[in-house]
């Protein structure tokens, strides 16, 4: 697998200029942004080379930069969005960007899900709070092209009712018939009028009980739920090779040179974000 | 007996009967003249530890490693005079609980080195006041006096040549048993005061603000100086801090366990002439 | 018949190779420090050492590199590129464990994406290695399946002679025997037999010790603990290391403009890892001496079949503790079967 | 025609004392000379030894530190520090190099716009007579350019 943009740039710590066209509050200290490329020749790139899973380096001169996903689809082209939760000093200067402002992008990089793998397959989705993105990165991905995929199952928790983001496409998916969505807040994060499920997400997974029959799962979220729910992945039948998740680690430079993101002998930004369980299970887990 | 196995006899004695968990010392280098620091837990590995006048390094700084002394059981430490008056130091700036300190104390003698009396910091009170009345040796030092007679000019040009090498490494900052901060004012980045770049103007910036954060503190051990791979004499600008404090503020680094750290107190009858 | 340089044409040569664009560069002492340094003549040089206190890294990593300079106006940012700077450059006297820390980067910045900071400077600098016939007890490069006179990464490898009036010549690359072209007519013909390399005893028996940390069960001995407890977590061995090259990016400056720069970074320091979130995956000291190890000996060679480490025994020979690569995989070696 | 050199001064100056002093200077019509630049903080205790090199990294010709005299301070004893660490910055500031007769220090209470206005003169001509500050600029220099090897 290997979909990078060789000699894209002379400099290859050189980003491209975006601009904000849209942008709102998932969740509290949670923004989501819509991104346009400002050259034309940056876009081409990213349209020829992008695939749901990789993520890029969002940035604000003067304050450096901050790794996350794309969470956009790699069906839609046209822009980059992405959702970050306020915390250090990038994501912060991001959060206090307005539309109409320009930032920087570096990307994108890394692997991908291999969705052509998952045609004809059913698909069982997990994610957990601010983990949705990546998640729904490749929601959107099988869900432009429907008809390739079998059964699609939607589990996502969240720790309070407030917490959950991406609330629009919530609906939209509750809607739809051929999406079954699962929603759950942990107990003591619902509200009086929460009609959904209270428990943690591997409780609820279990409860849902999905087929691990030519299904394949997607799993993202805090190492914590992800340690959780794959043991009940495990009492459902899954096998590892067909959980996919994705690792999240310290970068600056995205390119497996500046040495920060290995777990044991993985580049996660040349090799990863994404693996299957089976190749998280190898890795050293002091690592993680 | 020797001093070295006096202290074998004691560590023996003081991990078998449980007073310690731990000895700080040193043992044997990668070459005959090297000495480093080694860390004995059982009663077995004591003839492991050496000492000899070649054991220099100020051991204090693996005091305050986090959650060594989280426990509340003892520690043995070798320690030279300036070891000692950073326990003083740590222990007034509430960085270790100095009951769980026991002192191997040694001082230089000559070409030899001779055992120091007592085990508790306390018992070294006498013992570093007498050191405060005679701090002239560590006074004079030839290339002081000779920036001293520079002008601002010619000692800036001194320190630039010296700073470019910096390569921060922070080898001095780590080595240094008064810098404990979990989160180094370097490492802050929100803002960011101190430029992470080590080009010239960076390490000015990062170096005239450890020393002026040692102001008072720094019991000149050395180890900063001897830690630093590109050979910056960061003891001068030390020195030089040390005299201030002492001059200016009457104040000793590391005195007594309750001393106030000198910028961290005050008198209102501080000089100020430069105040206009 | 094999060429020899002698030293008295040193600074002939250096003035051809200057007259025709090079910068000549060697190993300097200059405020109590060696290391590479541009010299005019070769008086400067300081050769009869056992090897420079920084190595050769910095002349193509620098410690601290610009890359990009911005200045943000209200609809749009320009930015200018910092080019690393440009013309070509002769490494004269470079030891064969800096040419080989320096040849061992290659594919890593090489690795999919292409670091012209890294290669334009490779390409355009010839590195004229000296032989060793000195060593010290950290030099170590015999245990890494190099030598004192390995011509790894040289294009030109010098053999001292007798008395130390000059180097018998081996042309290594083309970029050598280029370079080396220029100055033929200073070069004499000699039958001369050159010193022998220095004896650099072995420390360790790498494969075994690289068979030990290929071992999973090995990823969380006790013997991490007790190797790294006193290490101090400074960066020294990572900075005077010639083949470490992890890095930070950082801006300095403000809103409106700046220069966004590449500094050296070290696995030794805790907020390498530390997320914003506050978990930290290597979160002591122990945790990161032992990625400095596995990287080095295990994690490297599996992608790029070279170890990561030339033996030039600066870690140790640097240490504020006295730990270092040496001392780790001797005791490693005590632990096998 | 040579015009005469305007240093820049930076001042950091204390709100309850030495700023409400630059302000009673105002209100009193009192001219002074037009260097200056204050910067306001709660208290002389706050301003941090870093504040003092940026702006003389940054351009600034000279710089002034003024807060409450010893006693009056608002938080009681902010002062008291500062004026101790002001001690061994200047020590500081004077072994590495760095003229300490650019940076000045001294005490202006609310009442004193007439002592605020006065201090702003002549450290003004002091600071003119030193002539532009420019021993940064080549360390400024190296921090904009290219790599040197």
């Amino acid at each position: 697998m290997k979909e990078h943009n060789h000699h894209s740039h002379q400099n290859i710590y050189k980003p491209a200029v975006m601009k904000i066209v849209a942008r709102h509050d998932e969740a509290p200290g949670v923004k989501t942004m819509r991104l346009e490329f400002q050259d034309p020749a940056d876009h081409e790139l990213f349209r020829e080379n992008y695939r749901t899973g990789m993520f890029g380096l969002y940035g604000i001169y003067g304050e450096g930069e901050s790794t996350f996903c794309v969470a956009s689809p790699e069906t839609r082209k046209d822009y980059i969005e992405c959702t970050f939760r306020q915390s250090g000093r990038v994501t912060s200067a991001l959060a206090n960007s307005d539309i109409g402002d320009l930032i920087t992008f570096r990307g994108p990089y890394g692997n991908r899900f291999p969705i052509e793998d998952f045609y004809g397959k059913n698909l069982l989705f997990i994610a957990g709070g601010i983990a949705l993105p990546p998640t729904r990165s490749v929601i959107w991905s099988c869900l432009d092209q429907r008809d390739k995929f079998g059964k699609v199952t939607i589990v996502y928790g969240a720790r309070t009712v407030a917490d959950l983001v991406y609330k629009h496409e919530l609906e939209e998916w509750e809607k739809r018939d051929d999406v079954d969505l699962v929603l759950t807040v942990d107990p003591g994060g619902e509200t009086p009028d929460w009609k959904n499920k209270v428990g943690f997400v591997p409780t609820v997974l279990e409860q849902a009980a999905p087929s691990p029959e030519n299904c394949v799962a997607v799993l993202c979220g805090p190492p914590i739920m992800i340690k959780f729910t794959l043991v009940s992945l495990k009492k459902l039948g899954f096998e590892e090779r067909n959980v996919y998740t994705t690792l999240e680690n310290r970068m600056k430079c995205g390119v497996g040179k500046c040495g920060r993101c290995n777990v044991g002998s993985v580049y996660v930004c040349k090799e990863g974000p994404v693996f299957t369980a089976e190749e998280v299970s190898r890795m050293p887990a002091a690592d993680l | 007996m020797s001093i070295e196995v006096q202290y074998r006899n004691r560590a023996k004695e003081l991990l078998s009967n449980g007073e310690v968990k731990l000895v700080v010392g040193y043992t044997g280098g990668t070459t005959p003249e090297r000495r480093r620091p080694v860390f004995i837990s059982s009663a077995e590995q004591v003839d492991r530890l050496v000492l000899d006048d070649l054991c220099i390094a100020n051991l204090s700084g693996y005091l305050v490693t986090e959650s060594l002394l989280s426990d509340e059981k003892s520690v043995a430490v070798f320690l030279r005079p300036e070891g000692i008056r950073s326990i003083n130091i740590l222990a007034a700036e509430n960085q270790l609980n100095p009951d769980q300190i026991v002192i191997f104390g040694f001082e230089p003698a000559g070409n030899t080195i001779k055992a120091l009396d007592g085990t508790n910091a306390l018992e070294f009170s006498e013992f570093v006041v007498s050191l405060s009345e005679n701090p002239s040796v560590s006074d004079s030092d030839p290339v002081i006096e000779k920036l001293e007679k520079m002008s601002a000019q010619e000692r800036f040009s001194f320190w630039q040549d010296e700073f470019s090498k910096c390569i921060k490494c922070y080898a001095c900052r780590q080595a240094c048993p008064m810098c404990y901060c979990r989160r180094c004012i370097v490492d802050c980045n929100q803002p960011q005061w101190i430029n992470t770049s080590p080009h010239t103007l960076g390490n000015f910036e990062w170096n005239i603000i450890r020393a002026f954060h040692l102001a008072g503190r720094c019991v000149e051990c050395g180890n900063c100086d001897r830690a630093c791979p590109v050979n910056i004499p960061l003891r001068l600008i030390n020195r030089r801090m040390a005299v201030e404090a002492r001059e200016s503020f009457d104040h000793f680094a590391g005195l007594s366990m309750t001393q106030e750290p000198v910028l961290a107190s005050f008198k209102k009858d501080d000089s100020e002439t430069f105040i206009l | 018949m094999p060429k020899i340089l002698s030293a008295d044409k040193l600074d002939n040569c250096i003035e051809r190779w200057k007259s025709s664009g090079n910068t000549v560069i060697g190993p300097v002492r200059k405020s109590n420090i060696s290391a590479y340094r541009p010299v005019e003549k070769a008086s400067e040089f300081e050769l009869d050492i056992v090897l420079p206190d920084l190595s050769i890294k910095e002349l193509f990593f620098p410690q601290t590199e610009p890359i990009l300079k911005y200045a943000i106006r209200k609809q749009a940012i320009d930015t200018t590129e910092f080019l690393p700077p440009s013309g070509k450059r002769i490494v004269f006297g470079a030891r064969p464990c800096d040419a080989s820390g320096v040849a061992i980067d290659d594919p890593l910045f090489g690795w999919d994406y292409r670091d012209e900071y890294w290669f334009q400077r490779r390409n355009e600098t010839v590195i004229v290695s000296i032989a060793c016939v000195k060593a010290d007890d950290f030099c170590m490069c015999t245990s890494l399946n190099l030598a004192p006179d390995s011509t790894m990464g040289s294009d030109i490898l010098l053999r001292p002679i007798n008395g130390g009036k000059g180097w018998l010549v081996e042309e290594i690359t083309d970029r050598g025997r280029d370079a080396f072209a220029s100055i033929a007519d200073l070069l004499q013909e000699s039958t001369e037999s050159p010193v022998p390399p220095a004896a650099v005893p072995e420390k360790f028996n790498l494969e075994a010790c690289v068979e030990w940390l290929k071992n999973p069960e090995n990823f969380e001995s006790r013997f991490w603990k007790e190797i790294s407890v006193r290490c101090i977590g400074c960066a020294s061995c990572t900075y005077l290391c010639p083949t470490c090259h992890c890095f930070d990016i950082q801006d300095e400056g403000d809103t409106y403009s700046g220069i966004r720069r590449k500094n050296w970074d070290s696995c030794s320091f805790a907020l390498f890892t530390m997320h914003t979130s506050g978990h930290n995956p290597r979160s002591t000291q122990s945790a990161r001496w032992r990625q400095r190890i596995m990287h080095k000996f295990n994690y490297f060679p599996g992608k790029f079949s070279l170890n990561k480490c030339s033996g030039c025994g600066r870690c140790s020979r640097q240490c504020p503790v006295d730990m270092g690569i040496t001392e780790t995989l001797q005791e490693i070696s005590k632990l096998l079967p | 025609m040579s015009e005469q050199f305007e240093p820049k001064i930076v001042a950091f100056v204390c709100t309850y004392c030495t700023y409400a002093g630059a302000d009673l200077a105002g209100t009193s019509r009192l001219k002074y000379a037009p260097n200056v630049r204050l910067v306001r903080l709660p208290c002389t205790g706050r301003i941090s030894p870093m504040f003092i090199l940026k702006a003389l990294q940054k351009g600034a010709d000279g710089v002034l530190i003024s807060g409450c005299h010893p006693g009056d301070c608002h938080f009681t004893h902010g002062n008291y520090h500062a004026r101790r660490r002001w001690t061994v910055f200047r020590a500081l500031l004077d072994f590495t190099g760095i003229p300490t007769d650019r940076v000045k220090y001294s005490w202006i209470s609310a009442a004193e716009g007439v002592k605020f206005a006065e201090l702003i003169n002549t450290i003004t001509e002091d600071i003119r007579a030193l002539g532009p500050f420019t021993q940064y600029h080549g360390l400024i220099e190296e921090t904009q350019s290219q790599a040197s090897l």
